[in-house]
């Protein structure tokens, strides 16, 4: 009993970090209509600066992710600008050249780190990486639970922008009628740039929260895009709520499948979910089967 | 749908099996480099390119096809050669129920879905230690020895079948539903399309031509593991070929898979020792410049590149 | 006020319109009339700025609107009421309404253009926390309206508000028109519901297949034969 | 029973009732056609006589088999064709090809969907763009070649959605000409338009819809008359002036 109550607490406390990953995928979802496939690609180059600010300055990573959110906020706005949003009208055989370019940076900044740092495994260790705490019989990582802490803070700091802010409430008014919100004297290119941004800097902090828990190497993106469209999916697309709810959901399942079925497969776990939700619930997957 | 002679086609091919026995070593395993790629970008091209089901998964045909191979020789001991029957056929056994699952999903998440298929068999290849080896891979041993002539010629037949099988489908009925499923899935199911199985008509020879890339590469390298087989970046590569000749063009993923291919090898032969893998940044490089100013290849852009030169206005048929 | 000078506007490569003349001076209803398909949408749009005419330009109140991106039309003081409501639907009534004050003139007033859209419309103060997808159809239109008045414009630019209302609706609709018109917003009105419309205006325009057919005062109109023909074809 | 029957059909979109328990048959051979302002639910109907929104209530029944629950492209391989209001065409294939397209649903060989779509292409009278890729036709063109499209697949019964929205007032009288020609060869139209003009100059009957539900229904002449048909277009006023 206590190893299952250790596994919930466990995967609910990374839920809560794979969120705010999610959150940042769902809002560039949601308001320029694609699916970021760099994202975490460029969550990985947010943890190699905090790696970096690390051995060399000896930063935590939760002071580094200060610097790590506005440098990759200064990226996803430049990249949306300047790459991103030039193809979206041009007129192309395959149809997703958004999705692909991304892809392509994504893959770009893969390699730029992989000539820096090599393709060797990192790792942070923090004084209090292996602290735990014991309730009963059960041990909680520290690290784990003051990351889900930062998390959430970023979560509601989030929802209080997008709900209380007339910068956030544009955003969400860009995602849910553009034409509409283009009426109101939104900027359409600023406020996708500035989204693509805040997209990516919530990677950022998601990347530097995972960071003591994680080896870090240049591929290790790929999986957490993956994650990040499958909370999006069963949280519903352009919802914090929807993400929030959907992360620690998913990271509780893929918790239970590392323990109960074995570790190697934990990331099977995620895309098992995902079938079974495309098999079993297409109507809540609507708006994703039929744009 | 290409208008082309069989002119040039018929002197690339003389040259193709004519030249080859009077070159060295490496520039033979370059040329089996370029067919296999030849192979595997026009088979992508099929499914991507005229049925527009952009794939960001298809290295995990190569990698089945590959280990369809290892396997048989792993724990059966059988010639890996009868790879080039179990290989495909095991890719296309495992594609057809990824298709019916994926084909519901649209756009950008069927891109995604798929590349979350690819890292889910290359996880089960790495873990399903009993069936795969795991980790260590499959080592066999070459037949011809370090022989590359038959090699190549093997793949030059596996390139010109694959190239052969799309050419015939896309002058029947399966080539034009497939690009009319492209262009407008919605207007394709109004003129009575079955969208989702002509789909899966695309991806059953798309998953055999890669299987069958994958078996042969099993042969030729003769070592295996689900990490060289599955990645990303092979994916990535078809993609790059096929949107550097032209998606949706005849010859444009062989011209893309032929210029990655000789381009790698010389940035490999000049950069590589300098600075290791920056030849992978070059392309993700390139990448990203063909996406934003030639979205349609080589082939695709054809007018775009020559006005270029020529300094030419844009002409346009139609109007008003 | 507004002044269209002889645009042609094209959709790729169809035209949409052709030749298009007109003029809304302070303090007027002016409407656009016509069946669908006419171009009285497009029209909208070009002078919003989500369509470019390719010949042609268009005035407002001196300055050439033809350069400027969409979203500056709200900051010279044209609001846009859009066709379908184009409400935000997963954000509250009181969302939209704040939504329709971004830009600093009407941000400053915001309280106050809020208590008049609440004045004007009380079942919106009602409904203020509500999601606005799940108004009526009524309701929502309302919204529309009242999130074009949080713009505090000077021109307001009504895209079929009475498109899919019940007759009586309909009725309460024009007499907001009417109303806002006389608390100083000039109206830009395109229109289905022939009647009303030309009740309502000053002058109007009819629309046929992209091209101005017949213009003149409301009342004159109401009673011209070639109206009847335009819309049923008679 | 008719020819097409639509059963007390009903379709939703969240609260908003699109279709309204609408109740018709058509009879073969002739041209139908459905009138109602804008939003008024014409394309919806269309939409769900080819499934494409599935009705929420109510059956269609074509031939005397009920395809409520039938698949777009099975409808269509059952003989009912469709063109779409806002065109769709196969943009980089040429008008050729994409009839082409439409004419392989009834046979498997290249060459002799090549020889229907010629046919089909020259009843059109698209011979001088039939090389032209679909995306450089002018709109009505366009319109054509779906028409075209439609009828290379063989259509008994073919939905023409809108067919006259956005052409000039010569291209309408052309687009006239062709729809009487589809139904002397025995093809059932079903007409959805805005453009009265089109509408009456060739249809047998005509149904009239406003909020998804039938108002009235007659004659071309009748329904020029009617007072709901004048009401729901023009307003109360025009009614009382009669």
């Amino acid at each position: 009993m206590a190893l299952f109550g250790q596994t919930i607490i466990c995967g609910f406390l990374m839920g809560g970090v794979y969120a705010v990953i999610a959150i940042g995928m769902t809002l560039i979802l949601g308001v320029m209509k694609i699916i970021n496939i760099g994202h975490g690609h460029l969550m990985m180059v947010a943890m190699y600066v905090c790696f970096a600010l690390f051995t060399s300055l000896g930063l935590h990573p939760y002071i580094a992710m200060f610097v790590a959110m506005p440098c990759l906020f200064g990226i996803g706005y430049l990249l949306q600008r300047y790459s991103i949003h030039r193809v979206r009208f041009v007129d192309t055989i395959l149809p997703q050249t958004q999705v692909l370019l991304t892809l392509a940076i994504g893959l770009v900044f893969v390699e730029i780190i992989r000539v820096i740092f090599k393709s060797d495994f990192r790792s942070v260790y923090t004084p209090f990486s292996s602290k735990c705490l014991y309730i009963g019989d059960m041990s909680i990582s520290l690290p784990q639970l003051i990351s889900f802490g930062i998390a959430m803070a970023f979560v509601a700091g989030l929802h209080i922008l997008l709900t209380r802010t007339d910068f956030g409430r544009s955003i969400r008014a860009t995602a849910q009628d553009l034409d509409a919100a283009k009426y109101m004297g939104v900027d359409a290119l600023r406020v996708s740039s500035l989204t693509f941004g805040l997209g990516m800097a919530l990677a950022a902090a998601g990347g530097a929260l995972l960071l003591p828990i994680f080896y870090l190497f240049p591929d290790i993106g790929v999986p957490f895009t993956i994650k990040a469209l499958i909370i999006t999916i069963l949280g519903g697309a352009g919802s914090t709520v929807g993400a929030l709810s959907g992360g620690l959901v998913f990271g509780m399942a893929e918790s239970l499948g590392a323990v109960y079925w074995a570790p190697g497969y934990k990331d099977v776990v995620g895309f098992v979910i995902f079938l079974l939700v495309l098999l079993f619930m297409p109507g809540g997957l609507k708006t994703v089967i039929k744009r | 749908m290409a208008k082309k002679s069989w002119f040039l086609p018929a002197i690339l091919g003389i040259v193709a099996i004519a030249l080859p026995p009077f070159l060295g070593g490496y520039f033979q395993h370059i040329l089996i480099l370029v067919m296999m790629w030849v192979a595997m970008a026009t088979g992508w091209n099929l499914l991507g390119g005229y049925c527009g089901q952009a794939s960001l998964g298809s290295a995990a045909f190569f990698g089945l096809g590959a280990y369809g191979a290892g396997m048989l020789y792993l724990h059966w001991g059988i010639s890996p050669w009868w790879g080039v029957i179990a290989g495909p056929l095991l890719a296309i056994v495992v594609a057809i129920p990824i298709g019916l699952v994926t084909f519901r999903l649209r756009g950008g998440y069927f891109v995604l879905s798929m590349l979350a298929v690819c890292e889910t068999i290359r996880i089960i290849f790495l873990n399903w230690v009993e069936m795969s080896a795991g980790p260590l891979g499959i080592v066999i041993e070459r037949t011809w020895g370090m022989e590359k002539l038959p090699y190549y010629y093997m793949v030059l037949a596996i390139a010109a079948l694959s190239l052969y099988v799309v050419y015939r489908l896309m002058k029947s009925k399966f080539g034009y539903y497939f690009v009319s499923i492209r262009e407008d899935q919605d207007a394709a199911e109004g003129l009575g399309i079955p969208s989702t199985k002509y789909k899966m008509y695309a991806l059953i020879p798309c998953a055999g031509i890669i299987g069958l890339a994958g078996a042969f590469y099993m042969n030729y390298m003769a070592f295996i593991e689900p990490n060289t087989v599955f990645p990303l970046i092979i994916s990535a590569t078809m993609i790059l070929s096929v949107m550097l000749g032209g998606p949706g063009t005849f010859w444009g993923p062989a011209l893309g898979a032929t210029i990655f291919v000789l381009l790698s090898e010389l940035l490999r032969a000049f950069a590589g020792p300098v600075i290791g893998t920056i030849h992978y940044l070059i392309f993700a490089l390139i990448l990203v410049l063909v996406i934003m100013f030639l979205p349609n290849g080589i082939a695709g852009e054809g007018d775009k590149i020559k006005r270029l030169f020529r300094g030419k206005k844009p002409v346009y048929v139609g109007g008003e | 006020m507004l002044k269209v000078n002889n645009i042609d506007v094209y959709y790729g490569d169809v035209q949409a319109l052709w030749d298009i003349s007109f003029e809304v001076k302070e303090g007027e209803i002016v409407a656009l009339l016509g069946s669908n398909g006419a171009g009285k949408t497009t029209t909208l749009n070009t002078i919003s700025g989500l369509l470019r005419p390719r010949k042609g330009n268009i005035e407002f109140l001196g300055q050439e609107l033809t350069k400027l991106p969409a979203h500056k039309m709200a900051s010279l003081g044209i609001a846009h009421v859009p066709e379908a409501r184009k409400l935000f639907p997963e954000m509250t009534v009181k969302e939209n309404l704040l939504m329709g004050s971004l830009m600093p003139e009407a941000k400053a007033r915001r309280e106050e253009s809020m208590e008049r859209v609440f004045t004007i419309f009380p079942i919106l103060k009602e409904r203020a926390w509500q999601a606005a997808g799940t108004l009526s159809g009524g309701e929502s239109q309302m919204l529309a309206v009242g999130r074009g008045i949080m713009a505090c414009p000077k021109l307001m630019m009504m895209d079929e508000p009475s498109l899919g209302l019940a007759p009586f609706l309909v009725d309460e609709e024009f007499k907001v028109i009417e109303r806002i018109n006389r608390e100083g917003i000039t109206i830009l009105l395109v229109e289905q519901n022939v009647a009303h419309a030309l009740k309502a205006c000053t002058r109007a325009y009819v629309l046929e297949i992209g091209r101005i057919t017949l213009q003149g005062k409301g009342e004159k109109l109401l009673h011209d034969k070639h109206i009847e023909e335009a819309y049923l074809g008679i | 029973m008719a020819y097409l029957d639509i059963n007390h059909v009903v379709r939703k979109f969240g609260g908003l009732v699109a279709v309204n328990d609408i109740t018709v048959g058509l009879e073969q051979g002739e041209i139908f056609g459905l009138i109602g302002p804008n939003g008024s639910g014409k394309t919806t109907l269309f939409n769900t006589i080819n499934n494409y929104y599935p009705a929420n209530s109510g059956e269609i029944i074509f031939k005397g088999i009920p395809i409520t629950r039938m698949s777009t492209h099975e409808i269509c391989r059952l003989g009912i064709g469709r063109t779409f209001q806002v065109v769709k065409p196969l943009k980089r294939m040429t008008v050729l090809e994409n009839v082409m397209a439409g004419a392989f649903l009834r046979t498997n060989s290249a060459t002799k969907a090549r020889d229907k779509a010629l046919e089909i292409v020259d009843f059109c009278e698209l011979m001088q763009r039939k090389d032209m890729p679909a995306k450089s036709l002018p709109i009505a063109d366009k319109k054509r070649m779906e028409i075209a499209r439609s009828l290379a697949g063989d259509p008994e019964l073919i939905l023409l959605d809108e067919t006259a929205a956005g052409l000039n007032l010569k291209e309408i009288d052309a687009a006239m000409v062709i729809v009487k020609k589809i139904r002397d060869k025995g093809i059932t139209c079903f007409v959805v338009e805005h453009v009265m003009k089109f509408l009456m100059g060739i249809s047998d009957r005509v149904m009239c819809i406003n909020f998804g539900a039938e108002i009235a229904r007659g004659t071309p002449k009748e329904m020029s008359r009617h007072p709901e048909v004048i009401k729901a277009y023009l307003g109360e006023e025009y009614v009382k002036g009669k």
